[in-house]
């Protein structure tokens, strides 16, 4: 039983004179108690608005509709009141933004930021509350916390404010974390300690990590199920390394593509997707992807591509899927930076004890996209490096 | 500085960042802004209510039925204030007879043309001093240097100055010295927007030569007294105009508290509202209609101006914007 | 911090010197002078000339300006030429009003237009909105002193809720100390008379508010509009914080700062107003009473009066500064 | 720490203020309230100064009518000298001395007696005056009538109208004058001839105007401690609130005060007046504009109309413009403007169009002159006549003022200028500031060529009006005319009053042949009281006596 489970989300913002825009078209996906998904993409693809329409976060404005269900352990959280949604968020669902610094309130002390959650859910106040909330700072690894906690967030790094981020949202030791591109903001040395830290926290502890983020390298790094997202769908669900051997949906083998490799030769050259996410079809005409697709055929265009679901449990939505076995690169190696290499490490250590027992696969299961089979054996690549 | 240019600095980054905007995109600052205008709701009343108001202004006065000072109501012994008579309107006389026997109806067309003379004056009086001050002010500042900075500063301080003294008083002193007329009211209602101006086009200007196009063109050996006037300058007008649209409103409005004062324009053949308005303070017993008529236009007109030109800040302000 | 107002201070003095050269040259430029004033139809031009001689306004201008410079030295600012009253008494009879009235006015600016900014920002584009920014539009499109007058016309001269002029009913016979009468009304626990002051405020306290109140709706409006944006304000969501706290922590104090600047600016700029206002209300404040003495060329009160408005303004904003940097921890007054 | 530091500023100044309010203490005893005998009335401006000697402004002097009183005073409602503080008077057969029999039995305010030695002790304060006050700024109207002092600081001031004052015995006094002069005794009535008490004098050195010539400082006396021996004492000047309240004087001599106390409000718009009585914070108060007459009559006020004791003339300035030396352009003039319709329509009921230079409640007043109706083309025909068909006039007219004789000065100009250019003349019109601009450019140089003046009369005597105006080569009317002042010195000094009446009758006809100018009209200004406000009779001199006022139950 799956801990959120995401189904035909759909987000539309219809403006008085413009054309309603459809920002998340159907999206389906499910969470497992302590797994680790991922939800890639390029951006504008709908990632960060399918976070906030399950936290109930989308700015209220008239013409905003929300359509499926996001079934967190049996309650729905989209048909929730203002004030039960309130009493979720913060202690089952917590959230990581993007940029630590415009999202930390730059006129409080970081101290009364990280009490006023546990006030609020724990019902913890004055010393006790401050105690707890050093502890928290400890605990996400900010150094000399007793002092950081009367500092305001100008006063800390861009490294520093994250954590303290990542110490408001654990404070409850939420069952879901969600954390919206969480590195992105900040320098490639502290992304790996970031991601670090996320993990150690999500481990054990049974919290669920959403994470989103267009960086594969990432994905590569903590996921243990990836869903790629292209015009507001899912187009692609698999087990991080099905996933990365042969991606069948050609966006996602695009997506790899485009990341550089170390082992290139010389002449070759990058190949990146064509055209941008901004010229895509809407979903009903066709696959969205169609415009820019290279392994487009005239079926592509008219009706809406189905989930096709494939024998090992993985599924895509696409009518010429690309073919297995397909030369695909893997990012560990393939990514150039520090970070990807030294989470291909980390991977290769927890890839080791692999992802326990494959859960029964039910139709619902498959077309939420969990895999069935085992662990997959490192590629080669990844020895070499 | 106070924070005096407190509230003026956002202004200023906000140009800095409209003006960087412009260059980066090719697309004029203008029409986009224009684009914007159109489909605000608000800039639309305004500007109808300001088409209405500058039709009425130019071409009302040659259909108007009587004399703005042609005081029947008083040959015809109809009038007598003295007895508190002020018949209200009739048919030869739509909106009545005022405390002079003259043809309300009349002089509210003939007030139009005065008001708007009134506001656009001394808009153009504070826009242009201001703008000189401010001006030369922001370009010695961009030239820098010892005498650069010199200049500003003292420029600067003079403005400070005004802006110490009440504005209000400013343009009773002005008035006292000048001794009431039309053109005393255009002045002194024109010197008190002048800091404002000097203040955002200085300020603009700063900005403006601190941000990349500049130095780019610096660095390209452009000699610095060129890029003042051919780049910063121009850049630097958006919110200035933006400005003067709003002082427009304000101005309308000083001018009938100068009049309120007894210092407003006292020359009955050229009826302005805000006079209209204070001198029918006195009859505001007998018939309040006579300073509800003008207190009305004036309101409406300001409205006008406002409307537009908060429309036109926004539809320039790329910070709104979204 | 402490360095940083002595300094503010010190440029107080070029400001406040050159300020008094101006002045002193508009002063003398004013066509005719005290004499008739003082005289009035009674006035031969023979005793004109004997009063310009008295006064020392036939001297050449530069010797007339030592003379004050010396004064100001001293600190003295002379006597008012129609009341022959210290110029220093005048002001201390009558800035206590003033400051009452524009107290009142902003808070009942501040008091009504941030809630109402807030409200109409969290319900944009639905009635409240519409209404409060139209209202505010009108606020500061309409000319005080109608505004006064139709105040006076509803609420005193028709319902008689409200006393229509003066600062205190005479017939109370109230004591004063500071001639801030609510304050002397409770030090000498006279509470009927600190009441009935009170009452006179609200009227002209309400007419005087209103441009100030419009434009603070609007900034409260835009700002909060801004903040909302925030990502701090989602993440204070995220936190599952109550509506309440999200507000009061997370969106007012972060929309307060350009309101605050504003509120600075406005509150010295209420002087003008204040001319308008206390003229309606025969209010007796400086505001008035500098108008009028501008007509009667009264020299020494308009000098001595404009130089310590100068100075109030330029303290009241440094207050704002200081203010300001005690509601942003980002800004630090060196 | 941070937020708490507004909070600790607070408690501070709450903690100051307590602190002071325990060693504050109410210095007031039993307030009247608002109780049916206390009275307040609205005036336009705050009186200047208390004590009536160095006043000329017509609110300090109301106030002194109350407090102080003078040897001879108008009749109530009238302007016919009647007895004061003395109870009777005749001069010696020179007319340059006259005796004064004073009234026994009267006490000043500080308890002091009245006798013939204060009264010698006033004169002598105001003859002898040294240094500053002889400032025509301080002393105008003693300077006005007896024209110098014992010893003059400056050679513009004149030999002294006053000589000496001999108290022969304590209800006896008499003044010495060195020439004969029309106006005494008349003048005497003026509030700055009212006796103070010696005592009080003394003790708040009176005398002492203090200060250096640029900032003239009054003594003690003049601003907290007038004493006089009227039926008001004065109490409390609140600056701060604009108002000035007077209590009964208990033992006055003579009928006492109604009402317990009397309060002076400064409210200076016409209008806020209006208001202000309709919410009832005032029960009454002066200069009521023209047009507030008749509806507030409806509302159940009592309207009190002062009998018309003023003049509103246009003035002709012969130097302005050379053709206005012309007699007939001045008669054109004359015929131009339609008074009547003037005076029906913008003055209040009881207006008259004026055909002499004073009204004819003044004695010596001529119904007999030439008279100047309302005619344009005989207009036109005269100015064709003297060639000045195209005549181009300055107008001179005040803004932002409202005199007794002239409610609207604008509104006046805009008629008169509409009727001067029906009969063709042309029209510059220039507004200025009442005082001190308006009265500078039209009573000195000769940029002037038209422009309104008036006058209420301070007393009454003819001389007061056509003297102050016609008695001398004035810039005003830029003429010279040597017949005219000789005559007028003549009248002056004419001791014999049925004589000089005789005399002004002859003068108003010469001045209105003559025709300096145009008298216009008469009109009576209005006072208001509640409507349960009763007793006040209205004076044409303003001398409204407040000791009568009551309310009716």
């Amino acid at each position: 039983m799956a801990l959120l489970e995401v189904d035909d989300l759909s987000v539309t913002f219809a403006r008085r004179g413009q054309r309603t825009v459809r920002a998340v078209d159907g999206v389906s996906f499910s969470v497992d108690a302590g797994d680790v998904v991922g939800l890639v993409g390029e951006s504008g693809c709908g990632k960060s608005v399918t976070s906030l329409a399950i936290m109930g976060l989308l700015p209220k404005q008239p013409g905003l509709r929300v359509g499926g269900k996001a079934m967190f352990d049996g309650t729905d959280l989209l048909q929730l009141d203002d004030r039960s949604r309130r009493d979720i968020r913060g202690r089952d669902i917590a959230m990581i933004f993007q940029d630590p610094l415009s999202s930390l309130n730059p006129v409080v002390p970081i101290g009364l930021q990280v009490t006023e959650v546990l006030t609020r859910h724990r019902g913890m106040k004055g010393d006790a509350a401050a105690k707890e909330a050093a502890e928290l700072l400890d605990r996400v690894g900010i150094p000399d916390p007793k002092r950081r906690l009367k500092e305001y967030p100008h006063q800390l790094s861009g490294g520093m404010r994250q954590r303290a981020l990542i110490a408001m949202a654990v404070a409850c030791q939420p069952r879901l974390l969600i954390a919206d591109e969480p590195t992105t903001a900040l320098d490639v040395t502290i992304q790996a300690q970031i991601l670090e830290l996320l993990k150690d926290l999500v481990r054990g502890s049974g919290t669920a990590l959403v994470m989103i983020t267009h960086d594969l390298g990432v994905v590569a790094g903590m996921c243990d199920t990836v869903n790629v997202l292209y015009g507001g769908r899912v187009v692609e669900t698999a087990r991080r390394r099905p996933l990365f051997r042969e991606p069948r949906h050609p966006y996602t083998v695009g997506l790899l593509a485009s990341v550089p490799r170390l082992d290139a030769g010389r002449g070759e050259r990058l190949n990146p997707i064509p055209g941008s996410v901004r010229d895509l079809l809407p979903w009903p005409e066709g696959c969205a992807f169609a415009p820019r697709c290279t392994r487009r055929v005239d079926a592509c265009v008219g009706e809406p591509p189905d989930l096709v679901l494939t024998h090992d449990g993985r599924s895509y939505r696409c009518i010429n899927p690309a073919p297995l076995p397909g030369i695909v690169p893997t990012t560990a190696a393939a990514s150039p930076t520090a970070a990807a290499s030294s989470i291909a490490a980390a991977e290769s250590a927890d890839t080791a004890d692999g992802d326990g027992p494959a859960p029964v696969i039910g139709a619902e299961a498959l077309d939420a996209g969990t895999p069935a089979g085992g662990p997959v054996p490192a590629p080669r690549e990844e020895e070499k490096s | 500085m106070t924070i005096i240019s407190g509230k003026k600095r956002e202004k200023i980054d906000r140009l800095a960042e409209l003006a960087a905007r412009e260059e980066e995109r090719g697309v004029s600052l203008w029409q986009d802004a224009f684009r914007r205008l159109r489909r605000n709701p608000a800039a639309i009343v305004g500007a109808v209510i300001l088409a209405i108001f500058v039709l009425v202004a130019v071409v009302g006065p040659f259909f108007v039925p009587y004399g703005p000072t042609d005081t029947i109501g008083i040959r015809e012994g109809v009038v007598r204030v003295g007895q508190g008579l002020i018949p209200g309107h009739s048919a030869e006389h739509w909106l009545g007879y005022d405390h002079q026997g003259r043809d309300v109806f009349s002089r509210m067309v003939v007030g139009a043309r005065q008001t708007l003379l009134v506001g656009v004056v001394a808009t153009m009086i504070g826009l242009a001093i201001g703008a000189l001050i401010g001006g030369v002010a922001g370009a010695a500042a961009g030239l820098g240097g010892r005498w650069g900075r010199w200049i500003d500063t003292t420029l600067m301080r003079f403005i400070d100055m005004l802006l110490a003294l009440p504005s209000l008083l400013l343009a009773v002193s002005i008035a006292a010295l000048l001794g009431p007329s039309l053109t005393t009211v255009m002045i002194a209602v024109g010197m008190v927007s002048v800091p404002v101006f000097a203040r955002l086009l200085r300020g603009s200007m700063i900005v403006q030569s601190n941000s990349d196009y500049v130095l780019a063109a610096t660095s390209l050996g452009v000699r610095k007294s060129k890029i003042a006037l051919a780049h910063v300058l121009p850049n630097s007008l958006a919110p200035v105009i933006v400005q003067a649209t709003l002082t427009l409103a304000t101005a309308i409005i000083e001018a009938a508290a100068l009049s309120f004062l007894g210092l407003g324009n006292p020359d009955s053949a050229t009826p302005e509202w805000g006079v209209m308005l204070a001198d029918a303070q006195q009859w505001i017993g007998i018939r309040p209609a006579l300073a509800i008529y003008p207190a009305v236009a004036i309101i409406i007109t300001a409205l006008g101006f406002t409307l537009l030109g908060e429309a036109m800040r926004e539809a320039l302000d790329p910070k709104l914007r979204k | 911090m402490f360095r940083f107002i002595v300094r503010r201070l010190l440029q107080l003095i070029p400001t406040l010197f050159g300020l008094s050269i101006l002045l002193f040259i508009w002063l003398r430029r004013l066509p005719g002078g005290p004499e008739t004033a003082i005289l009035g139809e009674r006035g031969t031009p023979e005793m004109r000339a004997a009063i310009r001689r008295n006064l020392g306004l036939d001297e050449p201008i530069l010797i007339q300006y030592g003379r004050f410079v010396r004064r100001m030295i001293r600190l003295d600012l002379g006597t008012s030429i129609s009341t022959k009253r210290e110029v220093t008494t005048e002001f201390l009879q009558r800035f206590p009003g003033t400051v009452e009235l524009t107290i009142t006015a902003m808070v009942i600016a501040i008091g009504i237009g941030i809630p109402l900014g807030y409200l109409a920002a969290r319900r944009r584009g639905q009635f409240l909105d519409h209404a409060s920014v139209g209202g505010s539009l009108i606020g500061i499109c309409i000319p005080v002193f109608f505004l006064a007058y139709i105040l006076k016309a509803i609420f005193s001269e028709n319902l008689g809720w409200f006393p229509s002029s003066g600062r205190q009913d005479p017939t109370l016979g109230a004591t004063r100390i500071t001639n801030f009468f609510v304050l002397d009304g409770l030090m000498t626990r006279e509470w009927d008379a600190a009441a009935d002051a009170l009452w006179h405020l609200v009227l002209p306290g309400m007419a005087l508010a209103s441009i100030p109140l419009a434009i603070i709706v609007r900034i409260t409006r835009a700002s909060v509009l801004e903040v909302l944006n925030e990502d701090f304000v989602r993440t204070a969501e995220a936190k599952g914080l109550t509506e309440n706290v999200v507000r009061r922590r997370h969106v007012l104090r972060n929309a307060m700062l350009p309101v605050a600047t504003s509120i600075g600016l406005l509150t010295g700029g209420l002087l003008s107003g204040a001319v308008l206002t206390e003229t309606v209300f025969a209010f007796s404040g400086i505001g008035a009473f500098l108008a009028d003495s501008i007509s009667q060329r009264d020299y020494p009160v308009l000098m001595g009066f404009i130089m310590i408005i100068a100075v109030v303004y330029v303290l009241v904003n440094l207050i704002v500064d200081l203010s300001y940097s005690l509601i942003d921890p980002r800004v630090r007054v060196r | 720490m941070r937020a708490s530091r507004p909070k600790v500023a607070i408690a501070a100044v709450a903690a100051a203020a307590l602190a002071v309010a325990g060693c504050a203490e109410s210095d007031r005893e039993g307030s009247s309230g608002n109780s049916k005998d206390t009275l307040v009335f609205g005036v336009a401006g705050d009186p200047k100064v208390l004590d009536p000697s160095f006043a000329s402004d017509g609110e300090s002097l109301r106030v002194a009518r109350q407090v102080f009183e003078t040897l001879v005073r108008p009749e109530e409602g009238g302007t016919k000298v009647s007895p004061g503080l003395a109870e009777s008077w005749e001069p010696d057969a020179a007319g340059t001395t006259w005796t004064f029999k004073l009234r026994s039995g009267v006490k000043f305010h500080d308890g002091t007696d009245f006798n013939a030695e204060a009264v010698c002790v006033n004169f002598d304060r105001w003859y002898n005056a040294k240094g500053l006050m002889q400032s025509p700024d301080v002393t105008a109207y003693w300077q006005d009538v007896m024209g110098g002092f014992a010893a003059n600081e400056d050679d513009t001031l004149g030999e002294s109208l006053f000589k000496s004052c001999t108290a022969t015995d304590p209800t006896t006094v008499s003044l010495a004058f060195t020439r004969v002069s029309s106006k005494i005794p008349a003048a005497l009535m003026l509030p700055s001839f009212s006796i103070h008490s010696p005592t009080a004098l003394q003790a708040h050195d009176a005398s002492n105007v203090s200060g250096s010539a640029d900032d003239i400082k009054y003594p003690a006396y003049a601003t907290e401690h007038p004493t006089g021996t009227g039926p008001f004492k004065f109490k409390a000047w609140d600056v701060p609130n604009k108002t000035l309240t007077l209590e009964r004087n208990e033992d006055y001599w003579g009928e006492k005060a109604k009402l317990k106390s009397l309060i002076f409000k400064t409210i200076s718009d016409e209008n806020a007046r209006k208001q202000e009585l309709r919410s009832g914070g005032i029960q009454g108060y002066d200069l009521v504009g023209p047009a507030d007459v008749e509806p507030l009559k409806g509302e159940g006020f009592n309207v009190l109309t002062r009998p018309a004791f003023n003049i509103l003339y246009l003035a002709i300035n012969q130097k302005g413009n050379p053709k206005l030396a012309d007699l007939k352009v001045r008669q054109a003039l004359a015929h131009a403007v339609n008074r009547q319709a003037l005076v029906d329509s913008k003055l209040p009921p009881g207006a008259q169009v004026a055909v002499n230079f004073f009204p004819d409640t003044v004695e010596g007043w001529n119904g007999d002159v030439t008279k100047y109706e309302y005619d344009v083309e005989k207009a036109k025909a005269l100015l064709a006549e003297a060639g000045a068909s195209d005549l181009t006039l300055r107008f001179h007219y005040p803004t932002e003022v409202t005199r007794p004789y002239m409610p609207n000065p604008k509104d006046l100009f805009e008629l008169v200028s509409a009727d001067l250019q029906a009969a063709g003349i042309k029209i510059e019109p220039i507004p200025l500031k009442w005082s001190p601009d308006y009265l500078n450019a039209t009573t000195s140089g000769d940029k002037h060529d038209l422009h309104f003046l008036g006058w209420t009369g301070d007393y009454g005597d003819g001389y007061n009006f056509i003297g102050t105006f016609f008695d001398r080569q004035k810039d005003e009317w830029g003429y010279n005319n040597p017949a005219l002042f000789e005559k007028f010195k003549q009248a002056d000094s004419t001791a014999d009053p049925a004589a000089r009446v005789a005399l002004y009758k002859e003068l108003n006809a010469d001045i209105m042949n003559f025709l300096p100018g145009v008298p216009i009209s008469h009109s009576p200004p209005a006072i208001v009281f509640g409507k349960d406000v009763t007793g006040v009779t209205a004076s044409p001199l303003t001398d409204e006596r407040f000791a009568t006022a009551e309310f009716k139950s």
